[in-house]
């Protein structure tokens, strides 16, 4: 591996990082599919953050949403189905340096992965994580997704789905140790922005549902919300989402809300007749586990030799003469 | 009622000690009456004066099991030797049971030498509940009669002298017994109460140091025998530590940061001792919510430089075959200890068995060449981590290191290991990548390339489980998923050519060959040496390797008239009338060996049992040289 | 530029077809552009009129990949025959293609026969994207300077005089000019169209039909070539489907109730199929949260009494490996069904490999015997299923089948099978049992025996997947998982006893006996006829059963010379400077057979690539009858 | 298997099954194991209701707790670890005529099995669920558990764990489709069986957290709630628990919850300062999914012959003549 002598060298202020830089292989999905705003979103972000390239990683599952680390310019792991998580705590665990970004869809996280999900919001280990929530299995072609509304009609449900639709944020909300909670939407780019942005910020895991629309497979789901912004409910507050004066003009219901109060941020999620995006919960003073767990001795081989001969010390039976 | 009196009445004067060359010792008493702590102490003493030992924990498979129960047998047994000795040996010599019922078991699996020595807690016979008192008599005419050497000890009447709670002071009166019996250093018998309890202060070390000397003093002043083993004292340190201690040791010297585990029988305690120990060195023992979660876990811990291991037994380890196919296809180095236990399925938790072989091989979807290795005895579980390690950096590949329950908790001393900074990795590479570097950069002979870590500059990439091409592209082409396999496949050769070719116990050719691999070593060599002490010509080869294999193997082989695999696992018997060779379902290795060398290896396998004894492994090979062909 | 003119400026007045034994005709678009329905009609039209087919899907690995790309290629591979043909055929003897890039990926892959004939759609010659119409022609140059046939069809222009949106109704004209050039019976042709559109009205009929005719006339009109291949009309009743939808139908047929599943590609379509029609025989099919789910749902299910199937691939089944271990040790009928595709991880999900073999054999910790068989063709999917539920509840174990992404997408007919009731479980056994009845009362002789199914008086016991014994309690004494384990392995031994020994195909003795299992079948027998053809002493021998065996195939092995075996999997090449006996990777089924047989079996293994042809087989052969052993 | 005459009649009321009938093996637990007072709690229900052995399957995973099933005089599957709801599910599936319980420990459910735990909630089947939390990994002997509290000291945590506890009722008052919730004690048998007989005659999947000591490997752990009732906050509702006299005078504490309110619910198991003991949610109405999924078909040859033929004439290439 040659090194170059411009690697060495810190970036000067001219050599700011492009979002091309921030590019990986041309994305994959279909016209239309909401994965491609949130991949604009997050390379804006990461641009705008000037993100060193080798010390970002993103991780993610297996589904059309998993693709994601591939269309970056950074490192990527591109995992298994529904091991996204703890594919990235270990990461995380002795890499504090690395920003780790996990990217994993609906069937990914909340059907195979849901006892990884529930774990990783109690490790609560700094990363940040979108759920493109699309309520649809995409890779595989158009199953019913735990997110699906009852009566999807799906290639396993040719009649209609059975039952409700499993609610990823109010189930988020139950879980122990949390410390971020947002929703989202991939049609409102500046809002989508935000959000990843705050979440990025913050201190823990951050995690996003991100409605994410699957042109390909339910092509009308979201129309609804898409086309009719009263039916979205922004949650805004001093020291988290706020409008744009272009946008506050077209999102009109918006709800100051203060992402520090558990209770009132679960009965938004289970009554709120419309859909809130925004910020539901945060607790910058959540502990993260690479925190507790970070050793107070180096890992340095002097320190092992030694650790290493005061363990064998107590087993050791030395020569009697 | 002669045997009784025998023993309780007599007053010896003086006692010459016998010399005997070995001896098997068992101590059994309820679960949380000391007799583990007993065993090891006297296996500890044995061993710092210079005796061979090997000890076998005797392990009840509840919790706690029921006080009296057949099932709640809990203690040690111990083969103390005037040389170095490498299993736990056949049937005891002599046996002490705080109460009759917890020798039934032992009796009926028949691993008391007939005739043997028992020392027996005498109270029952007294016991207020007339089913108890009825039951030791019963049972205590019936060892008589067979022809037990039966010795009544009332040792909770002499505990109760020095202590008001005998159940947790009667082991060491026991140990006190036993260093008489043995002609142990009482000293270090002392020194060695001092190293248990020291702890928990001077109170109780002075009070178990009184019930040592009480113990010592009655069986001198009561007990009219009296054994002495040679020694052959050190002349360097040894240690002495289980199998999953020296495991965990291995880890620590290995170099690994990061062990990612999810408890499991009889794995766990790996990271038991790990987890007190391995923060104190810079590591971190990660409990994850499932044995998937803890493998992808470290595959993630690995993929970010700090190498990893997962600890698993057999359910945990068929869970994480999915994550163990990642970590083969995306080339992430990835130590998998399994410490193997009687299965399929929960099957025995506890019992040693060596059944994952073929899985550990063939494991995991699609072609998932991986390396596995198997540690024969307790300093081998040491070291073998560290190759291990070593091995999964270097050709960035999984390693899958067997060990089994039998390991796990037996002890054995090994002489103390010399830290060496070359069984570290070296530090996490940070610097850029060239320009024309990429991450799959196949080398066409050996299969090998770099990896490049996050942190890296100019070696972003991400890595999939996709089919992929040497910049870690998704391969659509066809013909694209064949090199990478190829190249995975051809790194388990390169690694292969670098192995040596095990050496053999006994003569390099003649009539038999016995071969096996893992914890059985100690038996079988045990049991090769006896049928050569009289003249037979069997010879054995122990495999460290079992993917790939070193060269020379087949060689060996054909130097032997015949070759027996001896395994913990099963093998269909060709006696059987519904079994032939078109239906026979070989043992693991059997199957390997018949494969890889066509050659016309039997087998024979034990599962469900206690570790495999040398004497059962004698009676195997004498009767292949009785020449019953097939026969197993 | 004289192959174009040739083409579009001829007005031919008379065309006698030229008779032809087959040909493969391939069918290319964007996905979405409609190639694959065009194919499946084209096939289902000729084999309405008594021809032999075989069709192969062209998938791309995206959902919607871009419009004109090379990976983006989607279509059909239809062999035609004047006899029944059991694969895909070699190269392409005429394609039609919606654009010249998705030709090029096929070109690639050297599937189109030199000199053969394409059909091009020709707008994008004049495309007001000039790089578009760059690329065309210098594509359209490159294939005529290559010698290929190339006629560029106005198939837009054309269609544009019917319909207003194209990119739907070209299929269809392509459809016409198929059936005029390989002059298939128009009227079928629109009946299938009736068959297909049907639901949607007569208007969408009546505009494809149009679509069609044009199609037709077109063809009659301006191209001045035309073939027949002959036809046998079929004396009964055939059925067209492909291997999944049979494997689905045969679920239905075998009379399981219950399908518990969770999506993977390629076994997926299953469960679509099934979950629109097992309901209306009153099954279900559940998909559960992930494969573990299923698999215990399935157990679930089958231990109350309603056999169950679970269906998955290649990181599904790794997945379920200990559940499926659970299964051997309870004893509880379960059906895997696993349509493997290219691993290993997460691989080539829709590329075909018989990657799992050894997987299957050997899975699941400790000793899991249970019984693997492989469908070979599509018939033989159907047929498999109703097998493995029957012996799945005959010896109360698991069964395991495997299919392939080859078979799940390739369509053939065959003989339209009659339901019989002997096909299904008699009811749930809910009588009471008998007071000496115990619920593991094994057979000494085959291991078998009973169960008891809840809502049985008297049958209450609890089962479990610790060790055991025959009351189902957990078994703390030695020995006791011993006896569990023997039983279940008598279980193989007995059905293996039952199994017949496979026939051979070609003489019963001779040079070089080719050997294999699964959806390589076909490919092997067609080469293998080809080169007996040529006079050469080669047979083949397929197997259905792989654990256990069928007896006798020793004996067929050992009649010839030399044994190949051939298989859609790794196998490590001797060539190779690297490999040696001593490291050599084998085939998977090339494993077995040389430890179970002591026979030399060499062996050649392809992955990553479509699946294998005749041809491909047909070099191997021969390369070995050339004799330079050991090459593979 | 030979039949017995007396097993062919119907039992009569003199044939009343005793305790001593639903007894199987001696329990091998612990002396002072809390699973010995849910057995009894529980072989006095069936006992009480009378329900006939054969028609009842007790399911478990692996653990301490998942032994229950050898300990019951009825069928039993003692399966996997983490996986009993899944086969639960199966056995319910197509058997609604069979009585199902679920036996689980606080690794098993929340930990290896969480994802199905989420899922089995959602899917709603008829079955009782009873949750042994002892905060610990029992049978492998002291290991953490997701619900030990913060600092303790186990065989994996010999320092004391770090993170703070998973609250499985907050949990599951999060997830979907949600049918009952309760949390009872071992400790408190009147109410252990009026729950647990609350839980077996809700139609639906009916969990219920079981506090239960372990005084192996916790000893004192509960002992705060033991000694002190004042500790403890009894639910009570018109509908649902109701105390004995005798109980109300030691547990003091008691608040009237009406156990549709699911709002009320989450804010009891977030902010209660006691342990609330009793029924959390109940929603009668929620739909299970073995009658969604009841086909509308009889399973019999004749259906499927008729069914097969008729798939297969779509399918079928007549002769042509
Ligand atoms: C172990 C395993 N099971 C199943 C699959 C097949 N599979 C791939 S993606 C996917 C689900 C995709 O849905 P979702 O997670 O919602 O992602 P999306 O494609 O909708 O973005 C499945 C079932 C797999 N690759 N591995
Ligand atoms: C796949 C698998 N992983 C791990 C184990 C080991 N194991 C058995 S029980 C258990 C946890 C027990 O804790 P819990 O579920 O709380 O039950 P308890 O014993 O406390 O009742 C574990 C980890 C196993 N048997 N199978
Ligand atoms: S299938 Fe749906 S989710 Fe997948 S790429 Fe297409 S639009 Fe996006
Ligand atoms: S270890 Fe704890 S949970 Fe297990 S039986 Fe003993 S007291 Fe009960
Ligand atoms: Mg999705
Ligand atoms: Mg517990």
């Amino acid at each position: 591996m040659a090194v170059r002598a411009r690697d060495l060298l810190p970036r000067s202020s001219e050599e700011r990082l492009t979002l091309a830089d921030y590019e990986g292989c041309g994305p994959r999905w279909c016209t239309g599919c909401g994965d491609l705003g949130i991949l604009t979103a997050v390379q804006r972000l990461l641009r705008d953050e000037q993100l060193p390239l080798e010390k970002v990683v993103f991780v993610s599952g297996i589904g059309c949403s998993s693709r994601f680390p591939h269309y970056m310019g950074t490192y990527g792991f591109h995992g298994l189905h529904g091991r996204a998580l703890p594919i990235a705590e270990g990461i995380k665990m002795r890499r504090p340096d690395l920003h780790v970004f996990v990217n994993t869809g609906d069937g990914d996280c909340c059907s195979i992965g849901a006892a990884h999900w529930l774990h990783a919001t109690r490790y609560n280990m700094n990363m940040t994580v979108m759920m493109h929530d699309n309520n649809i299995y995409g890779l595989t072609k158009k199953q019913v997704s735990p997110t699906s509304p009852i009566g999807t009609r799906s290639s396993t449900t040719p009649r209609g789905s059975d039952l409700e639709a499993f609610d990823p944020l109010i189930a988020t909300l139950g879980m122990s140790n949390l410390s971020f909670v947002a929703q989202v939407a991939d049609w409102i780019p500046e809002l989508l922005y935000k959000v990843i942005s705050l979440a990025f910020h913050h201190r823990g895991f951050s995690f996003i549902r991100i409605l994410q629309r699957c042109p390909e497979f339910l092509p009308d789901h979201f129309e609804p919300w898409v086309q009719d912004p009263d039916r979205m409910q922004i949650l805004t507050h001093e020291d988290g989402v706020q409008l744009s004066s272009a946008l506050s003009s077209v999102y009109r219901h918006q709800e100051e809300h203060d992402p520090s109060d558990l209770i009132k941020a679960r009965e938004i999620a289970a009554t709120s007749e419309r859909m809130p995006v925004g910020i539901l919960y945060r607790n910058p003073d959540a502990p993260c586990y690479e925190d507790l767990r970070r050793p107070k001795q180096l890992f340095t081989p002097a320190m092992i030799g030694a650790g290493l001969e005061k363990e064998l010390d107590k087993f050791t039976i030395w020569p009697t003469d | 009622m002669p045997a009784r009196k025998q023993s309780v009445q007599r007053t010896p004067v003086s006692k010459p000690a016998m010399a005997i060359d070995e001896h098997v010792v068992e101590i059994l008493s309820d679960s949380g009456e000391g007799a583990q702590k007993c065993g090891q102490s006297f296996a500890s003493i044995s061993a710092r004066m210079g005796k061979g030992i090997w000890t076998v924990e005797i392990i009840p498979a509840e919790i706690q099991p029921p006080a009296r129960s057949i099932e709640g047998a809990s203690g040690n047994r111990i083969r103390v030797a005037g040389y170095p000795v490498a299993n736990g040996g056949d049937q005891a010599d002599l046996v002490v049971a705080f109460n009759e019922q917890v020798l039934l078991g032992r009796l009926r699996a028949n691993e008391l030498k007939p005739g043997s020595i028992i020392l027996l807690e005498d109270k029952w016979r007294t016991s207020i509940d007339t089913a108890i008192a009825d039951s030791y008599n019963r049972v205590y005419e019936d060892l008589v009669a067979q022809g037990f050497c039966v010795y009544e000890i009332p040792m909770e009447v002499e505990c109760l002298k020095l202590v008001s709670d005998p159940r947790r002071g009667k082991n060491m009166f026991v140990l006190g017994l036993l260093c008489s019996l043995y002609s142990l250093d009482i000293q270090l018998a002392r020194e060695q109460i001092q190293f248990i309890f020291g702890k928990k202060g001077e109170l109780v070390v002075t009070a178990n140091r009184r019930l040592l000397e009480a113990g010592w003093a009655w069986a001198e002043k009561n007990l009219d025998f009296k054994y002495k083993i040679p020694a052959t004292p050190a002349k360097e340190a040894n240690i002495v530590v289980n199998g999953n201690m020296a495991l965990g040791l291995g880890i620590m010297a290995s170099g690994m940061e990061v062990c990612a585990m999810y408890p499991i029988t009889p794995a766990t305690s790996v990271s038991h001792y790990l987890s007190d120990v391995f923060e104190k060195v810079g590591g971190v023992v990660h409990q994850a919510e499932d044995e998937i979660a803890a493998c992808a876990f470290a595959i993630g811990s690995s993929y970010a430089g700090k190498c990893a291991v997962t600890i698993t037994s057999g359910p945990g380890y068929s869970l994480k075959q999915e994550c163990i196919g990642l970590a083969v296809m995306a080339e992430i180095p990835l130590v998998v200890i399994n410490v193997q236990r009687g299965g399929p399925s929960t099957g025995q938790p506890t019992k040693a068995e060596q059944g994952d072989l073929l899985m550990s091989i063939f494991g995991s979807h699609g072609d998932a060449p991986k390396v596995v290795m198997a540690a024969s005895d307790i300093e081998d579980c040491f070291f073998s981590v560290i190759t291990a390690r070593k091995i999964a950096e270097t050709f960035n590949t999984v390693v899958v290191l067997l060990s089994d329950a039998s390991l796990a908790t037996a002890q054995q001393p090994f002489a103390r290991p010399q830290f060496s900074e070359e069984w570290l990795a070296p530090p996490v590479d940070q610097s850029p990548v060239g320009d024309e570097d990429m991450p799959y950069d196949w080398d066409d002979r050996t299969g090998q390339s770099h990896r490049f870590i996050p942190g890296q500059p100019n070696g972003m990439h991400t890595l999939t489980g996709l089919a992929h091409d040497r910049t870690s592209s998704v391969a659509y082409d066809l013909g694209i998923n064949k090199e990478a396999i190829h190249h995975r496949s051809l790194k388990l050769a390169a690694l292969q050519k670098t192995l040596k070719t095990p050496p053999v116990f006994g003569d390099d050719e003649g009539k038999l060959l016995v071969i096996g691999w893992g914890s059985t070593k100690g038996a079988i060599q045990e049991a090769v040496a006896r049928v050569r002490a009289d003249g037979h010509s069997v010879s054995s080869v122990h495999l460290r390797f079992l993917q790939p294999m070193a060269s020379g193997i087949k060689e060996i082989l054909q130097r032997f008239d015949r070759v027996l695999a001896v395994e913990n696992n099963w093998a269909d018997d060709m006696e059987d009338a519904m079994i032939d060779e078109d239906n026979c379902r070989y043992s693991g290795l059997a199957w390997i060996l018949r494969a890889r060398y066509l050659v016309d290896v039997v087998c024979w396998g034990e599962v469900g049992e206690q570790p495999i004894k040398p004497g059962t492994v004698e009676r195997v090979i004498r009767r292949q040289l009785d020449n019953k062909h097939q026969e197993y």
